[in-house]
């Protein structure tokens, strides 16, 4: 905001000077969900085999399904580059269509997601029923919460699109919506990992 | 950083997304197929996750451009280095030193 | 969802009920004054929507007052209390609320909103920005911070009081042996409150990053910068933590989860864990501001540069390195093994050695300089030998043998206060009358300042000294009361009246911030103390609300004290006067912050349904946020010349 | 300038009256030690209270030459304090002196931890007595599993002989601490923690749960009184003989929040559970820890009930615990 001037070497979200603190206290801020789920991560492996009448991870584990859901989010996750390399490349109606079929995946992701928590509550693996299962939910939840807020944000930010195009101060959103959805196909990397393989081995 | 790279085919792209499928299914195989002692697997698909966070980090996150990668970069692996210090102490502090529990 | 109206007021005890009927004539008087000056409009438009800096910095540190004066109070009851052996004026249950609410007031209600409040008001204008990165973001924090206060005072009057100590440890803390709500305001107040520092923080690592003059490079930023700067890094990584604990508590408390319980796998231990890793960079975070205050003052008044920049530097981020790494020392006695408390006790002592080189530059600071007695230096040298206390017999907990008699005992509690209130809040007091005049155009009266400071001092020293006596007698902590044979009573009685002369002091600190309001000179001389050295005495007396007319270019660490030296450096060329752009004022933040208090407030009465709805208004702020284009506005060049020339005079001023 | 001195004056004043008015003030029992681990917390403490008081001596000597020699007075108003950056030699030193006093605090610090671990020198040849220490809300209970005999709130042992405290709790985080005898340590519900502690002095210590838990936290003291073997050997024998039988229903009452007088068993409460187990029964009674304001929700586990639940014992979990 502070220059008008428009410098067309660099992307369009990094011209503004708002777009570039914007972009930057998002990275702090991704640093403290690193934290954030470090923490639940530490918790979980405190944690995970503290069953006591519950059900253990194997018994409940389906890895079929989990592996449904890492390929849908590792796909999202490269849908979402190519929402980024649209908008650089200037293309709305290629960003708003990847956008879209971002969101779709990141829906299937939350649909089974929810699936495979009714199939816990129904094995007798409720979030009351012992550290594991309250420590495993309270992980995975956690993921969950910020796929569905990732959804509704990136809503927010399709309306802004159609309204305004593509502007500096849209882009760097589009940007750090971007940020915002790998690194959360970097948490479920480790989820997959540690949780559910690193369960059943 | 300059946006001409952008106007062709994503290859960057495509060729991270193949290698985290790749990394997934390696994953995966190396777990259930391999039949090896469960640490070492542990430790292989541990490297392997961090494989495909770094691929994640630096090819779809644009973490190394804009006039601030280096705090960026900084700020990252600083981050990271305190996450494993939160695992790793707190597993370690919580499991040590109880005889019966 | 099961209602107990007759529960919600906390009833039957005088003390209370008193509070209570203060609460609402105080409101009362508030909304009638208000409206009877016709202040509201002014209020809301000129202070609570303000994203001015200065002014955020302001609304934090009048509730950094208030929360002090709350949690002194709390003090000086249980210095009542234990003031005689088996005395009734507090019972067990109200002294066990009594200490929790005082610990967790005073560091997170008192210590962080002063520190973010100075940091708010001092940060900016010495690194020559016109605000933070984030204005409105940083209103919404004080907002945050302010309701999760106003949420956690509550509970003294309706529902209940946590009574599990500050540190709120597992299992007590969790519905198998507190049932009563109490503790759920310590989780969800703390969490609304935390939520606000996390940003707080991020937003001053932008600002610092990428906000400082031209040619600020980091190496010649000043030192207060710079220990915001580490300290705003430790928040960002310790709050998440925190945020993580406290989540984890509220879903034990209330949705029946077994983190910490002592049924179905629950681990207390993990509790313990979780607290002290935000818990221990906690007590930096709130320290290393205070370090760079009084490396501002002590360079000021003994007029030379601050001796060993280089090494200050390298100290605080070795010091925030370390301050990741030693959490366990709160809980040597856990059993957590010989192996494990001997790598803890390493890490710990090892923060003695950076801490050192930090002192002894203070000295050599002061050492062939000229040292002026003013108040802020007075605050600054108390500081150097009782912080000292503080710190070595922190080293003596940190020696994991010997903190198995020491643990738990008032040697503790007066070691921490030894840190704490020389550490922190003198650094504040220093802070407060040193930057009074740069904000509000007129000094703290010095001779009531010395007041002030015998008072305090001595109080200090007499109410916490024989703590540590106490603590090796063998009194424990959090201890109501004590037995006549005990043979404990002649040092808690010293202690006691120590107490009443620390009140003292903290009145003559209210009656000073009258009587200069009201008599003391005013001026609009830009650097009134005469030897200031950074930025923030370049620009006029009071601070513009655009900071600096033209953003100066540094060209060392002691910036200003550059520009005195070559006065034409200072001097203000009329032509390079452009229209500043600004941020302009919003109501959301206000909206937000009652949002939180009222979704946090349902939750903590488990009132599930309607906390779920209120949520709603939460996400509706944000989505209200986010098709926000708010551009600011600009202030125009004829407005700046005429602030300029009013305090400039001709010798500041460039003729073309 | 005047006020300031009297003020000074009142406050040396009452000091002294205080420490000098004959009231009895108690002990430094951390600076008595009566046994060999607490004495090698002293020899550390001493060892620390040397190096700390070098350091203090020296700092606040420097401090008060300085702010002395170099105060504004009027007649130095036209001084100008040369600007100086640093000095690389002096800051490498005022580093390494600390450092050095670090490492000479430490090796010590390290040596008494691993050797608080284990039966004081000198007492290797004997066999520990065992007694299990359990902590509930408001009291201490002591098991000795071999003699079959329980006691509430105090504790006999013998002199000159090693004692293996094993240390557990019946609910909230406690803390163990005699300090004549030895540094505190924590009991915890479901996991067990150890203390060696021997006396070397007859005599009656102070004992207490030094970790704050909850109203009837102050009151929760014990006493341990150290006997020559023969007047333990008696008492053991005394309490086998009259004391009465311990039921789970008494103990079960017992473990609800109370303050308990000085009781004694000859059975153990080990014999239903064991605290320290990880598949205990909780015995937990939240309904009896309400207190004044809004009373919120718990949430009560079957296996908690313990009228309704006699059979206990084939509670059992899955998952494996080897992670311990
Ligand atoms: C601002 C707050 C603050 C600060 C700065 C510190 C600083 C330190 N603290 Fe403190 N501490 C607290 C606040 C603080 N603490 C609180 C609130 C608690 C209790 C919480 C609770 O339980 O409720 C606590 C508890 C606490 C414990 C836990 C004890 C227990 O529960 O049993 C320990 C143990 O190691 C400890 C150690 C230290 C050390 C080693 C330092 C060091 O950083 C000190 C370093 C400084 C110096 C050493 C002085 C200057 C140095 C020199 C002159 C150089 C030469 C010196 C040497 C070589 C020794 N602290
Ligand atoms: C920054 C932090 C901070 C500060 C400043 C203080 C300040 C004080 N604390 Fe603090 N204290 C803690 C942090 C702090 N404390 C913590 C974390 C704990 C641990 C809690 C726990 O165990 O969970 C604790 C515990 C604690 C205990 C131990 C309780 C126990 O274990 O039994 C005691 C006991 O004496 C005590 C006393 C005091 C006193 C007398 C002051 C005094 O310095 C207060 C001085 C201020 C005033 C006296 C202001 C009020 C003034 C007036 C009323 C005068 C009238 C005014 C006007 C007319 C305007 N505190
Ligand atoms: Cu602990 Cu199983
Ligand atoms: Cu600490």
């Amino acid at each position: 905001m502070e220059s008008k001037m428009i410098n067309h070497s660099v992307p369009t979200e990094y011209q503004s000077e708002q777009g570039k603190l914007n972009i930057l206290g998002f990275w702090i801020f991704i640093a403290a969900e690193i934290i954030l789920f470090a923490t639940l991560f530490a918790v979980y492996g405190v944690l995970h085999t503290r069953t006591s009448d519950g059900p253990t991870g194997e018994e409940i584990f389906v890895i079929k399904d989990v592996v449904i859901q890492t390929m849908l989010l590792l796909t999202s996750s490269f849908t979402a580059g190519l929402v980024i390399h649209e908008m650089r490349r200037g293309n709305v109606r290629g960003l708003i269509t990847w956008l879209i079929i971002t969101l779709a995946l990141g829906g299937g992701f939350l649909y089974m997601e929810i699936n495979e928590f009714i199939h816990y509550v129904h094995a007798g693996a409720g979030i009351q029923t012992s550290a594991f299962t309250s420590s495993l939910l309270t992980l995975l939840g956690t993921h969950g919460a910020h796929v569905t807020l990732g959804i509704f944000w990136a809503i927010m930010v399709i309306i802004q699109l159609l309204q305004r195009g593509i502007t500096p101060i849209t882009a760097s959103k589009v940007h750090i919506w971007g940020i915002y959805w790998h690194f959360l196909d970097v948490v479920w990397i480790f989820i997959f990992t540690f949780v559910y393989v690193g369960g059943l081995i | 950083m300059n946006s001409k790279s952008h106007n062709s085919f994503p290859y960057t792209h495509v060729v991270g997304f193949l290698l985290s499928i790749a990394l997934t299914i390696a994953t995966l195989f190396v777990a259930f197929k391999t039949g090896l002692s469960a640490g070492i697997v542990m430790i292989i698909i541990a490297g392997l996750a961090v494989a495909q966070a770094g691929l994640q980090l630096f090819m779809f996150m644009h973490m190394t451009e804009g006039e601030d990668r280096d705090t960026k970069v900084v700020h990252t692996v600083y981050a990271v280095f305190m996450a494993v210090v939160i695992v790793v102490g707190s597993i370690w502090v919580m499991t040590a030193g109880h005889p019966i529990h | 969802m099961d209602i107990k109206w007759d529960k919600i007021l906390i009833t039957g005890d005088p003390l209370i009920l008193g509070s209570q009927i203060a609460i609402v004539l105080t409101m009362v008087g508030i909304v009638v004054g208000l409206t009877y000056f016709k202040k509201w409009k002014y209020l809301w438009s000129e202070w609570l929507t303000s994203v001015d800096h200065k002014r955020i910095g302001i609304m934090y540190i009048i509730m950094g007052v208030l929360m002090f004066f709350r949690g002194g109070v709390d003090g000086l009851m249980m210095k009542a209390q234990t003031a005689v052996p088996e005395n009734t004026f507090l019972d067990a249950q109200h002294y066990n609320e009594v200490f929790t609410t005082h610990g967790v007031i005073m560091i997170l209600f008192m210590a962080m909103p002063m520190l973010i409040g100075i940091i708010n008001i001092a940060m900016p204008l010495q690194i020559g920005a016109r605000d933070v990165a984030f204005p409105q973001l940083n209103l919404l924090s004080f907002w945050l911070t302010f309701a999760g206060a106003m949420l956690f005072n509550l509970s003294f009057v309706v529902g209940g009081s946590p009574d599990a100590g500050w540190t709120s440890y597992f299992p007590l803390a969790g519905k198998e042996f507190t049932p009563g709500i109490g503790n759920n305001f310590y989780m969800v107040a703390l969490q609304i409150a935390g939520i606000g520092t996390l940003m707080s923080g991020i937003n001053f690592i932008v600002t610092i990053m990428k906000m400082r003059a031209p040619g600020m490079k980091l190496m010649r930023m000043p030192m207060f910068s710079w220990t915001t700067l580490i300290t705003s890094l430790i928040i960002v990584i310790a709050f998440p933590i925190f945020t993580v604990a406290l989540l984890l508590g509220t879903m034990d408390r209330i949705f029946g989860t077994h983190f910490f319980t002592v049924a179905d796998g629950g681990l207390d231990m993990l509790w313990a864990n979780l607290f002290w890793l935000w818990g221990h960079p906690e007590v930096y975070i709130v320290i290393l501001p205070a370090f760079g205050i009084y490396s501002e003052v002590v360079a000021t008044f003994s007029k030379k540069r601050l001796y060993g920049y280089t090494s200050m530097v390298m100290a605080i981020v070795v010091i925030s390195a370390l301050s990741m790494l030693v959490w366990v020392h709160h809980f040597y006695t856990m059993g957590v093994g010989p192996a494990v408390n001997s790598v803890f006790s390493i890490t710990t002592m090892a923060i003695a050695v950076p801490t050192g080189i930090k002192m002894f530059n203070w000295l050599f600071t002061m050492r062939k300089g000229r040292i002026e007695f003013t108040a802020p230096m007075m605050w600054t040298l108390a500081f150097i030998p009782t912080f000292l206390i503080g710190g070595v017999t922190g080293v003596m907990l940190g020696m994991a043998a010997a903190d198995f008699q020491y643990h738990n005992t008032l040697f503790l509690v007066a070691h921490f206060h030894y840190t704490l209130i020389p550490g922190v809040v003198y650094a504040v007091f220093a802070a407060l009358y040193y930057w009074w005049p740069k904000v509000f155009g007129f000094k703290l009266n010095e001779r009531i300042g010395k007041w002030h400071f015998w008072l305090f001092n001595i109080g200090f020293n007499l109410t916490f000294f024989p703590m540590f006596f106490l603590g090796l007698q063998g009194a424990a902590r959090r201890m109501y009361t004590y037995s006549e044979e005990s043979g404990l009573w002649p040092l808690y009685a010293l202690s006691a009246v120590g107490a009443i002369f620390l009140a003292a002091g903290f009145a003559a600190l209210c009656y000073n911030i009258y009587w200069s309001i009201r008599y003391e000179k005013r001026t609009t001389e830009n650097d009134p103390w005469g030897t200031a050295r950074t930025l923030e005495w370049a620009t006029a007396t009071p601070v513009p609300h655009y900071n600096f007319a033209v953003v100066p270019e540094v060209t060392d660490v002691d910036a200003y004290w550059e520009m005195k030296k070559n006065k034409d450096n200072f001097a203000l060329d009329p032509n390079k006067i452009k229209p500043i752009h600004m941020p302009s004022n919003s109501g959301l933040p206000v909206y937000m912050g009652a949002a939180f208090l009222i979704a946090g407030f349902f939750l903590v009465f488990e009132w599930i349904p309607l906390a779920a709805i209120s949520a709603f208004l939460i996400f509706a702020g944000m989505i209200k946020r986010s098709f926000e284009y708010d551009d600011g506005y600009y202030v125009p060049v004829e407005e700046i010349i005429e602030k300029e020339r009013t305090w400039r005079g001709d010798s500041k001023w460039k003729a073309k | 300038m005047k006020k300031r001195k009297s003020l000074l004056l009142s406050v040396v004043s009452v000091m002294l009256v205080f420490l000098l008015s004959g009231c009895e003030m108690a002990e430094l029992v951390v600076f008595n030690p009566k046994g060999p681990q607490a004495e090698k917390i002293l020899d550390l403490i001493n060892w620390s209270l040397v190096w700390i008081g070098l350091i203090m001596v020296v700092v606040i000597a420097l401090f008060v030459y300085i702010v002395w020699k170099y105060r504004a007075r009027p007649d130095n108003a036209d001084y100008e304090p040369p600007q100086e950056k640093g000095n690389h030699l002096v800051e490498i030193i005022w580093t390494a002196i600390p450092f050095i006093i670090v490492v000479i605090l430490m090796v010590p610090t390290v040596t008494t931890l691993f050797d608080l671990e284990e039966v004081p020198a000198g007492y290797e040849d004997q066999e520990p007595l065992v007694i299990h220490a359990t902590s509930a809300d408001w009291k201490w209970i002591f098991s000795y599993p071999e003699q079959n005999i329980e006691t509430i709130n105090y504790v006999n042992i013998p002199v000159n002989r090693p004692v293996l405290f094993k240390l557990t709790s019946a609910g909230t985080m406690q803390s163990f601490w005699i300090p004549a005898l030895s540094g505190q340590k924590y009991t915890m519900a479901k996991m067990e923690t150890e203390l060696y502690i021997v006396a070397d002095h007859e005599g009656s210590y102070f004992g207490r749960n030094s970790n704050f838990n909850g109203k009837g936290f102050k009151e929760m003291e014990f006493e341990v009184l150290a006997q020559s073997p023969q007047d333990f050997d008696k008492w053991v024998k005394e309490v086998q003989e009259k004391a009465p039988k311990l039921t789970e229903e008494m103990y079960a009452e017992k473990l609800k929040p109370s303050h308990l007088g000085r009781e004694t068993f000859s059975n153990t409460h080990l014999e239903w559970v064991d605290h320290a187990d990880h598949h205990a029964k909780e015995y937990l009674n939240p309904e009896l820890y309400r207190v004044h304001g809004y009373p919120g929700k718990t949430f009560t586990d079957e296996n908690n009930d313990i009228d309704n639940d006699t059979e206990n014992s084939d509670h059992h979990h899955g998952g494996d615990h080897s992670g311990h």
